[in-house]
């Protein structure tokens, strides 16, 4: 994964740029596998290779070519993009362990979705219990900026009727 | 339905967009957005009444309890800024209407409409929900919903302006995610009110310190805290001028509310920050943000940027009270948010008259000319609220500045005191430039026609003047609720 | 497999994060930041499925014969968070696509030069 | 590639599977992986399929641009009429418990009423961001 991010960082092509970041999203999925999330996993996969790779590829038709000009100054940026990573390192340092069953996200709140989700809503699929019962609400504004982008995409894009039609 | 209120808030204009999409009718849709716009704020007033005498709301989505289901809750705070959100949205959607058919495409109107009601719905929902997530899906409604109004400005530059605004609006809320993420792990809550009482027993407070750091990045893109305002003067420059009055009283407001929430609800600086000199950071970023924003409008040609860096250096003037951190410094802050969203909203929504009279998106200072003759209760208009933005007495912007220098000298910062004094000094010398060109300088032989903007229009802009008046006298409401708030916020301690 | 996954996923977070946020500012190209955008959204994922994971735990869709479960709240954010990320995308391209259209590039330095080509003509 | 007949074969085979596959993944979501947004995806790829093996005209023809629009506008209705339902009933927004008989049935009748709102304004949204894409590049543009 490591290496198409690379990859895609240093392409000037941008066709290649868009496969490999199709690439980078299977990978992507894969991983999301083996941590067991196979809800995101399935989207990852039909959002990120699917759907993102398919709209980017239709707009690179519509805008076409590669990159103009090598960077002017590359240092400025990557100082900054650094800067911010050590910050998140700097946090990372005291999170919990990896699969520490002590940790605050699993003995606070989870608990009961895992445990009363059967009882209290009859849906064996957890994540669908949380994502459309106990957190409906986000859903609903996830749709909702679903909408928004489809409603601005037609705003932006559809062609102006000619008068006379 | 009473008890619904909270709900109902935000739920309405969410449901008004789809509707607006599917009847695809563009006097239905100006109607059903005043509608809602009217309901929104009576259900805002009837909020903070309820709030003022009974307490804090607290109402669950879909009856799961906090905090496994989502909690919307109303307090001090989060009162006065639905007010101030549903009262510009009631100020401007009837004006919209004339704006909107001279600035935008016939067979796309109806969708702008549909967009400003998302961006209301995703504005009162960042203030109205008491969990973390839950603003973030918000924070992206009003802002996908904001991109698609900047980018219907007419001038090619709207779609670069919009650009810009996506770009650096994302990465503000992909860093405020990471930030609520890193609190989340530490926590494994995401309710507001739970995570600051959790968050009291965490021990190793790196993780803290990192989200605290992703938070205000983020949010402070958003607000266009200095420097990281670079997107903001373009965006309200070329978008379409009744979205401009809107974003510009409100957007930006809203984020420092989330600021505000984070900072005093969620944290708590005297256990958390340690020894991070944030409160000098706040101070010396609003201190330069006001100075330099500016001294830039002063130097700036196109009225509407001239006034967006105006903003610019009023969000100084917000921050700089957060910097403070005392009950008078919150309350300038808060009441500034009020002020300074009613001000700029005037002064926007009269700039979008004179520009649909003169018949241009983009205006120089010097196409004003002549303007007090050719158009005299908008030049009046534009001078009352240009008062009101330097803070002379009287004013709204009076009041809130007076509670920051009193903050100000309540701990020793006589310095402080001239920075806002300067600030003020520059803000009189750019509205001046405009009163001179608008009302000694003759009109340019083949000006635009004479008149004044539609009465619609007219009243919507001289309600929000007259209030920028009012604020400055009797202000039972703006430094009573922002003083309660400030207590609210300084009592959770 | 899911060991190795969980115990470097932070470190991968924080390479997803400043690649990402360094294609963002660095390139010029339009289309190129938006990807460095998507990079830096992905970037957000890790962050918070993999602390949801526990070691002999299985995805969070109960049955009989299991006991652990990796946590279901950190995969419902994040569907939420994948689904925004490709709104987003849509709506960035279709802004891409009108500059194409309009400015003829989507070279950050040729619309400059083009806006003050503009404001001197 | 119109022209090529096993292609069309398969394609006139391959829609229908992939359309019952979206909603295999819609109400089975409740039990294995998947819900209303993949299987919203799904349908939508589905159509994006023929409408690239037959044309854009087929596909239009499958699936007008103005269904698609009120596709997206009713899906969020859906929802957010879900929610209102039970405001309506006596529970708070959102309250499924209230939906049915007892409380678990009125959670099956909600979550399912939610998904199918979510779907059909996903395969709305896709269908319309592929048409919007792909008919912006075959006209000359006009300025």
């Amino acid at each position: 994964m490591a290496v198409t991010v690379f990859a895609m960082a240093l392409q000037r092509n941008l066709f290649s740029a868009v496969v490999l970041f199709g690439l980078y999203s299977f990978f992507m999925a894969t991983v999301l596998v083996a941590l067991d999330a196979v809800d995101v996993a399935m989207t990852e996969a039909a959002v990120g290779a699917g759907v993102s790779t398919v709209l980017l590829l239709g707009a690179l038709y519509l805008v076409g070519g590669t990159e103009a000009k090598p960077l002017h100054r590359p240092l400025i940026p990557l100082t900054l993009a650094i800067a911010v990573g050590v910050v998140l390192a700097y946090g990372m340092q005291g999170l919990p362990a990896f699969s520490d069953a002590q940790a605050p996200i699993h003995t606070h709140v989870a608990p009961r979705y895992l445990q009363e989700s059967m009882k209290e809503t009859g849906v064996p699929n957890v994540v669908t219990a949380v994502l459309a019962s106990y957190r409906g609400y986000d859903t609903l504004g996830e749709t909702v900026v679903v909408f928004t982008a489809g409603a601005g995409v037609i705003a932006l894009l559809r062609r102006r009727r000619k008068d006379a039609k | 339905m009473g008890d619904h209120l909270a709900v109902l808030q935000v739920v309405l204009p969410l449901a008004a967009a789809p509707l607006i999409v599917l009847v695809r009718d563009r006097g239905f849709a100006w109607i059903a957005t005043t509608v809602v716009s009217y309901a929104c704020l009576a259900i805002a007033v009837g909020l903070a009444v309820r709030v003022a005498t009974a307490g804090p709301i607290s109402y669950e989505i879909g009856s799961w309890p906090p905090p496994w289901g989502i909690e919307y809750r109303v307090d001090a705070l989060s009162a006065f800024v639905l007010v101030l959100v549903a009262l510009t949205a009631s100020l401007v959607a009837p004006y919209a209407r004339r704006s909107i058919a001279a600035e935008v495409a016939h067979d796309r109107a109806y969708l702008m409409y549909a967009m400003y009601c998302l961006c209301l719905a995703g504005l009162l929902g960042i203030t109205i929900t008491g969990d973390a997530f839950n603003i973030f899906v918000f924070l992206e409604i009003s802002s996908l919903a904001m991109y698609v109004l900047i980018a219907l400005g007419r001038n090619r530059k709207a779609l670069v302006a919009a650009y810009q605004y996506m770009l650096m609006g994302t990465v503000g809320a992909t860093f405020y995610v990471i930030g609520v993420g890193l609190l989340y792990l530490m926590t494994g809550t995401l309710n507001l009110v739970d995570l600051a009482a959790r968050l009291r027993e965490v021990e190793d407070l790196r993780p803290v310190l990192a989200a605290l750091a992703f938070i205000t990045v983020g949010i402070g893109l958003k607000l266009a805290l200095f420097p990281l305002h670079q997107w903001l003067p373009n965006a309200y420059a070329y978008a379409p001028s009744m979205a401009t009055a809107f974003i510009a009283a409100t957007a930006t407001k809203v984020s420092v509310y989330v600021l505000l929430r984070f900072y005093f609800t969620v944290f708590d600086p005297s256990l958390h920050f340690g020894d991070v000199p944030w409160r000098e950071v706040f101070i010396a970023l609003s201190v330069a943000g006001m100075l330099v924003a500016s001294l830039v409008a002063l130097f700036e040609s196109d009225v509407k940027r001239l006034f967006a860096y105006s903003s610019v250096a009023q969000i100084g003037y917000i921050t700089l009270g957060i910097g403070l951190d005392s009950q008078a410094s919150l309350t300038g802050s808060i009441t500034h948010l009020m002020n300074h969203g009613v001000t700029k909203g005037a002064i926007f929504v009269l700039l979008g008259g004179v520009a649909l009279r003169a018949g241009a998106m983009s205006m120089s200072v010097n196409s004003l000319a002549g303007l007090g003759q050719r158009m005299p209760l908008s030049a009046f208009g534009l001078v009352i609220a240009g008062l009101s933005l330097i803070g002379i007495p009287g004013t709204a912007g009076f009041v809130s500045k007076w509670y920051l220098i009193v903050a100000a000298l309540e701990q020793g910062h006589w310095w402080l005191v001239a920075a806002i004094l300067a600030a003020s000094l520059i803000a009189a010398a750019y509205v001046w430039r405009l009163i001179e060109v608008a009302y000694l300088r003759p009109a340019a032989a083949d000006a635009w026609q004479r008149g004044e903007a539609p009465v619609g229009m007219l009243t919507a802009a001289l309600a929000m003047v007259a209030l920028c008046v009012y604020f400055g006298f009797d202000t039972t409401f703006s430094v009573g609720g922002a003083q309660e708030a400030a207590q609210l916020l300084r009592g959770t301690r | 497999m899911s060991a190795i996954a969980g115990h470097y996923s932070y470190w991968v977070t924080v390479f997803l994060m400043v690649a990402g946020l360094y294609i963002l500012i660095a390139r010029t190209n339009l289309l190129k930041k938006l990807i460095g955008l998507a990079i830096l959204q992905t970037s957000v994922y890790l962050l918070y499925i993999a602390p949801g994971k526990l070691i002999g735990g299985t995805a969070p869709i109960l049955a009989n014969g299991f006991t652990t479960y990796s946590n279901p709240l950190p995969h419902v954010l994040i569907l939420t968070a994948i689904v925004v990320g490709v709104a987003t995308l849509a709506l960035g391209l279709a802004l891409v696509v009108r500059i194409r259209e309009t400015y003829g590039s989507i070279e950050e330095d040729d619309i400059l030069a083009r806006d003050i080509a503009d404001a001197d003509g | 590639m119109r022209n090529d007949i096993i292609l069309r074969v398969i394609a006139k085979i391959f829609v229908p599977f992939m359309l019952v596959f979206a909603l295999y993944v819609q109400f089975h979501g409740d039990f294995g992986p998947g819900g209303g947004f993949q299987a919203g995806v799904i349908a939508a790829a589905a159509i994006v399929f023929y409408a690239l093996i037959f044309g854009l005209d087929a596909g239009h023809r499958l699936a007008p641009e103005w269904i698609v629009e009120k596709m997206i506008a009713a899906g969020v209705l859906v929802y957010a009429g879900t929610g209102f339902a039970g405001i309506f009933l006596g529970g708070n927004y959102l309250d499924y418990f209230v939906l049915g008989a007892d409380p678990v049935s009125g959670q099956h009748r909600g979550i399912f009423w939610v998904e199918a709102g979510v779907a059909l304004t996903v395969s709305g949204v896709m269908l319309k961001l592929f048409y919007m894409f792909t008919g912006r590049g075959r006209e000359p543009e006009d300025a």
